[in-house]
């Protein structure tokens, strides 16, 4: 019975405006973990406390030559500002890896990706393990320079290209990030994204007029993160399917966004 | 080492233990099943099920509150054709007794799935949920109703052969009148609680968070007034109680049980550590060997 | 800096801010006066007054429960004449409106605490708790039927020259059909929610936890019931209306005052912070700042 | 306006089987406080979390000679078993010192203090007062060896006269602290007690019977501690009284017990 992992915390640090980078250390998952998927953390240090309740979903944003996972987290509400609280050596409760990630059976092909806000933290991993053998251009987008600039650095420093948009024009270009793509026009193959979903519900309007195919990872509301109690779940061309299983990771043409 | 007892009874049913999974936290049973092994549990109690397929509400349908949960999923369920075709097997795969949770929007749609389902020694009974609108009585739930809770509990009896559980809503101001009339009705067995209706509002977006405005409260937070409820009940009627609401350890299911509960139900916990059930087994056993105590059916009732 | 502006009202009742301390959970005042500047808050609401002396329920009075706290004080209070000889001094040192909580066992009760008290300029108005047992009806609370509170908010009216607040409680089917009954009874104001029926054991006696058996549910865990109750009322009735239960933060009274609340009240956060209502009124003030609000009154009922 | 402090935890070692001495720096009360007085303590690390929701009242069980203020707790449920896993350096919000202590103006006088498990823990502190202007003797009881070891190194230590009994007779007299008294027949000026209610009972009406006046400490559950909610009631025969405000110590005389 899989059930949640005691991990140990590696370092935990503000690396932005209200980002942190949380690094743990779970060498029996690391194996197993594909772009796209997410862990389910148990946050709150007493155990014997019930509030927070719920896990929390976090995607996975990168792996470290060591196997660590790390993870990428804005501060929003309860549960992020607890988890900041947590110092290197302590316990979490990880759920996970779970959900399907990217498919990412691809050579030699022209690939985007396009991310907005904290979104762009999934498609860090998966740049890194298309760079290899294909074309890769990466749009991202943000409010502003600040939120920017920690991507900024991740992938200036994996050597990938990318292009950025900014609401207030403080880094790169002025406006967002499907504003950058129709303006820089670029055609490609297959395009990935994860993002607000309006920025999806524009990616997928334009994809569908270019007849470009892709993959969208989405976020709901989670309780369960397993499948079993249907919090998540999202319109699609086969019904309602659960971000959590079926998800977070969607081809761009089967998902169904309400105006 | 003395030798524990944990077998309970519900009506007819017998359990091996007294945990059982509550109503749509654990899928059809085979959803946890990387988590929680199947054959663990006294029943596993399915989602609820209506006639049509149903795609509940529209999200977001989950936010936390202290110590609690709201939920708003809203019966989204695959309707009583496709169960029939694709969920029994899976049902009749599990070797613990299942009990399928219904659901409907008048009285006859009880009384149909009822008669649908009478024939599957699959189904090890029908818990009915009476919490949901009546449509043609103006869109209060019917359990807030006694004699609809009446009618609901005949109305089902007449149409099914196995044992009746009427599920209860704790949104009423006598609950001990709603479970009188679930016997009065001919039910075997009374489950209690159903989550409190409640909602929460975005104070950013400055509207109701979930996408249904209200939504149904569990988890700890309600354990207190879903023990009132068991106790209640327990003190005046005389068929069996199942008890839930805010589950999570052995020692909150110890205390349904001394409130009058013969078995209980684990819903939020779930959500939470997809092993609960398991960990609240073993629980239950820790009490029982500390307290020195062999059969759990002595506890039923001792706080009464 | 944009001028805050956080006066609101309450029928005749012209508050300076919109948090008032609850009933029960502040004495009459001056106990807080070590950690809670007795000018700060809005109104202060008094502890529930008989007509006789009485000394509430027998120990444990109090337990924790998650995200919440189960009490069964049982209106402990100096009965009305003791009250008039020697706490209407001590209100009437106050400056801020001083609400006074009445509770009783009969119609008659609560028409001749109106009497009584309705001499005294040093009180602001009257909160009638309607949550205590009509022992003439055979123990269920005035509240949960609405030709009492009908009556009751008549009786109260008829006899008192000021607002009048109808404090409801939550342990009912249909809370508009309970508010609407305190409108139509002539009700200036109401305040919603008292506590939720609940009650603990103890696994290891095996037996109630609390003295009395059954408490009342406060704090966190019942604020999302508390505000899906302030949000329906709001929907349906003109009069205003004192939201709480589990208003621990600013953000927590936002919800409310958003749900149609005209102003708030703190119990249960005041017994853990004892300067919890002056911590809430700042918290209050940031929001403002941030969403660059600038009448906590346009506020009101924006998420309905 | 007096709120809560925020006091650092300078040790909290357990000291016997499900026992744990807390040491606190909180130089701004430790003038202020006397024997028999609490203090109300915050438990939970995550401030954002209502679950532990009230704060728990202790004894001050001594202070240190520089000052700092330690608590005897044993773990019993939620709240003692987290505050164990609090280290060094971490915080704790503090409200006090509280209630009314015990009234100490003796001197040159025979005086009895019985203690019976965790009431003893405030009894060392008042021991230690008393001791240098009056003959003391202390009786104190519990169930084993286990439970009274801590207690009997540290009034060996404070070279104050003392017995001990417990229920399995595994150290000094076997029975109650009431029987031991019973027995050893100590007839003291004045008496002072602390523990269960049905050994406080049982010394009333002894020291009725034998004319002897004296002051005890009373336990009930609390929330507030600062006396506006009404918790904490215990009967008196002046009616009603408040444990955390007109207590924890009544005078022996006016407490009233219920069978
Ligand atoms: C599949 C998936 C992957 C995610 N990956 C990341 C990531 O890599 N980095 C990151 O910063 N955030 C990520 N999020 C969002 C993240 O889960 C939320 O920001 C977080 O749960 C907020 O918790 P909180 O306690 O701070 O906020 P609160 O508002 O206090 O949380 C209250 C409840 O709402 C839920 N909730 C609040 N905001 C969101 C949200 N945006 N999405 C889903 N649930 C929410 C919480 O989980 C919790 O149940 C992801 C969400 C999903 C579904
Ligand atoms: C004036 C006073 C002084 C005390 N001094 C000490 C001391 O020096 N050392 C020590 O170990 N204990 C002392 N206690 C008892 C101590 O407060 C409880 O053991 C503690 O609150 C239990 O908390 P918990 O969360 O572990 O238990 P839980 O059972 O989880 O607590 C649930 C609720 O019950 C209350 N509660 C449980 N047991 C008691 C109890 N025996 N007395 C009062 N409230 C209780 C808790 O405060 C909490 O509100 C004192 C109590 C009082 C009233
Ligand atoms: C996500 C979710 C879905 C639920 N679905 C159903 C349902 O379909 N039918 C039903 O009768 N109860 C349903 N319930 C109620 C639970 O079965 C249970 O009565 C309630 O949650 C209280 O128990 P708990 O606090 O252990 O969760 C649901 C509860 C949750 C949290
Ligand atoms: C200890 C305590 C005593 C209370 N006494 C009264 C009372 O005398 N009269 C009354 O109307 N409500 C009383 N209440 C209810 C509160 O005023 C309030 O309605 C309820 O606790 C919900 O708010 P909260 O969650 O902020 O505490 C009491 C509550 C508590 C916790
Ligand atoms: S979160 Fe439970 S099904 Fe996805
Ligand atoms: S604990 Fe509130 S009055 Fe004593």
């Amino acid at each position: 019975m899989v059930i949640g992992l005691m991990v140990e915390v590696k370092s935990n640090q503000r690396v932005g405006n209200d980002y942190y980078l949380l690094k743990i250390r779970a060498l029996e998952l690391t194996d197993s973990i594909f772009p796209g998927q997410f862990v389910h953390l148990k946050i709150g240090r007493d155990n014997l406390s019930f509030d927070p309740l719920l896990r929390r979903p976090f995607s996975i944003h990168d792996l470290s030559d060591e196997k660590d996972i790390y993870l990428l987290y804005r501060v929003v509400g309860k549960g992020t500002r607890i988890l900041t609280d947590y110092k290197t050596g302590d316990k979490l409760d990880l759920l996970g890896p779970l959900g399907q990630g990217f498919k990412l059976d691809f050579v030699s092909r022209k690939i985007l990706i396009i991310g907005g806000g904290m979104g762009i933290a999934p498609l860090y991993f998966l740049a890194k393990r298309l760079a290899k053998q294909n074309l890769l251009k990466v749009l991202i987008g943000g409010k502003n320079k600040e939120e920017m600039e920690y991507f900024i650095a991740r992938f200036r420093q994996a050597d990938i290209e990318f292009a950025v948009a900014t609401m207030d024009g403080s880094a790169g270009f002025q406006g967002t990030v499907v504003d950058l793509w129709q303006k820089d026009n670029t055609q490609p193959d297959y395009l990935f994204a994860c993002g607000p979903e309006a920025m999806l519900r524009e990616v997928q309007v334009i994809a569908q007029k270019k007849g470009i195919p892709g993959q969208v990872s989405l976020e709901e509301r989670m309780a369960c993160g397993i499948g079993v109690c249907l919090s998540c779940v999202h319109k699609t061309n086969k019904g309602n399917q659960r971000v959590c299983k079926e998800g977070p990771v969607f081809s761009l043409e089967e998902v169904v966004f309400d105006d | 080492m003395i030798e524990l007892d944990l077998t309970t009874r519900l009506a007819s049913l017998k359990l091996k233990n007294p945990v059982i999974t509550a109503s749509g936290t654990c899928g059809y049973g085979e959803e946890l099943k990387e988590y929680l092994d199947p054959d663990i549990p006294g029943a596993i109690t399915v989602k609820g099920l209506t006639i049509k397929p149903s795609v509940g509400n529209p999200a977001p349908r989950i936010t936390e509150t202290p110590a609690g949960i709201l939920n708003s999923i809203g019966l989204e369920n695959p309707g009583l054709e496709e169960f029939l075709a694709t969920k029994l097997s899976v049902i009749g795969k599990l070797n613990v007794p299942v009990l399928v949770n219904i659901s409907g929007h008048s009285l006859d749609d009880f009384a149909f799935l009822a008669e649908k389902l009478a024939p599957y020694p699959q189904i090890a009974g029908l818990e009915v949920n009476v919490s949901c609108p009546n449509l043609a009585g103006g869109g209060m739930a019917f359990g807030t109703d006694s004699e609809l809770v009446y009618r609901v509990a005949y109305r089902v009896k007449e149409n099914y052969p196995g044992p009746v559980i009427i599920k209860l809503t704790p949104n009423v101001t006598d609950i001990v009148e709603m479970a009188e009339a679930a016997v009065a009705g001919g039910a075997d067995i009374i489950s209690l609680i159903n989550t409190l209706l409640a909602m929460a509002i975005d104070i950013d977006d400055k509207r109701p968070l979930l996408g249904n405005t209200f939504g149904g409260l569990s988890g700890p937070a309600i354990k207190p007034v879903a023990l009132r409820m068991v106790y209640q009940v327990a003190s005046r009627v005389k068929i069996p109680i199942i008890g839930m609401g805010g589950i999570m350890t052995g020692r909150d299911a110890i205390e349904f049980i001394l409130a009058g509960a013969s078995a209980v139900a684990v819903g939020t916990a779930t959500l939470i550590d997809p092993g609960a059930v398991a960990r609240i087994i073993e629980e239950i056993k820790e009490y029982m060997i500390e307290k020195e105590i062999k059969r759990i059916k002595d506890l039923i009732g001792q706080a009464l």
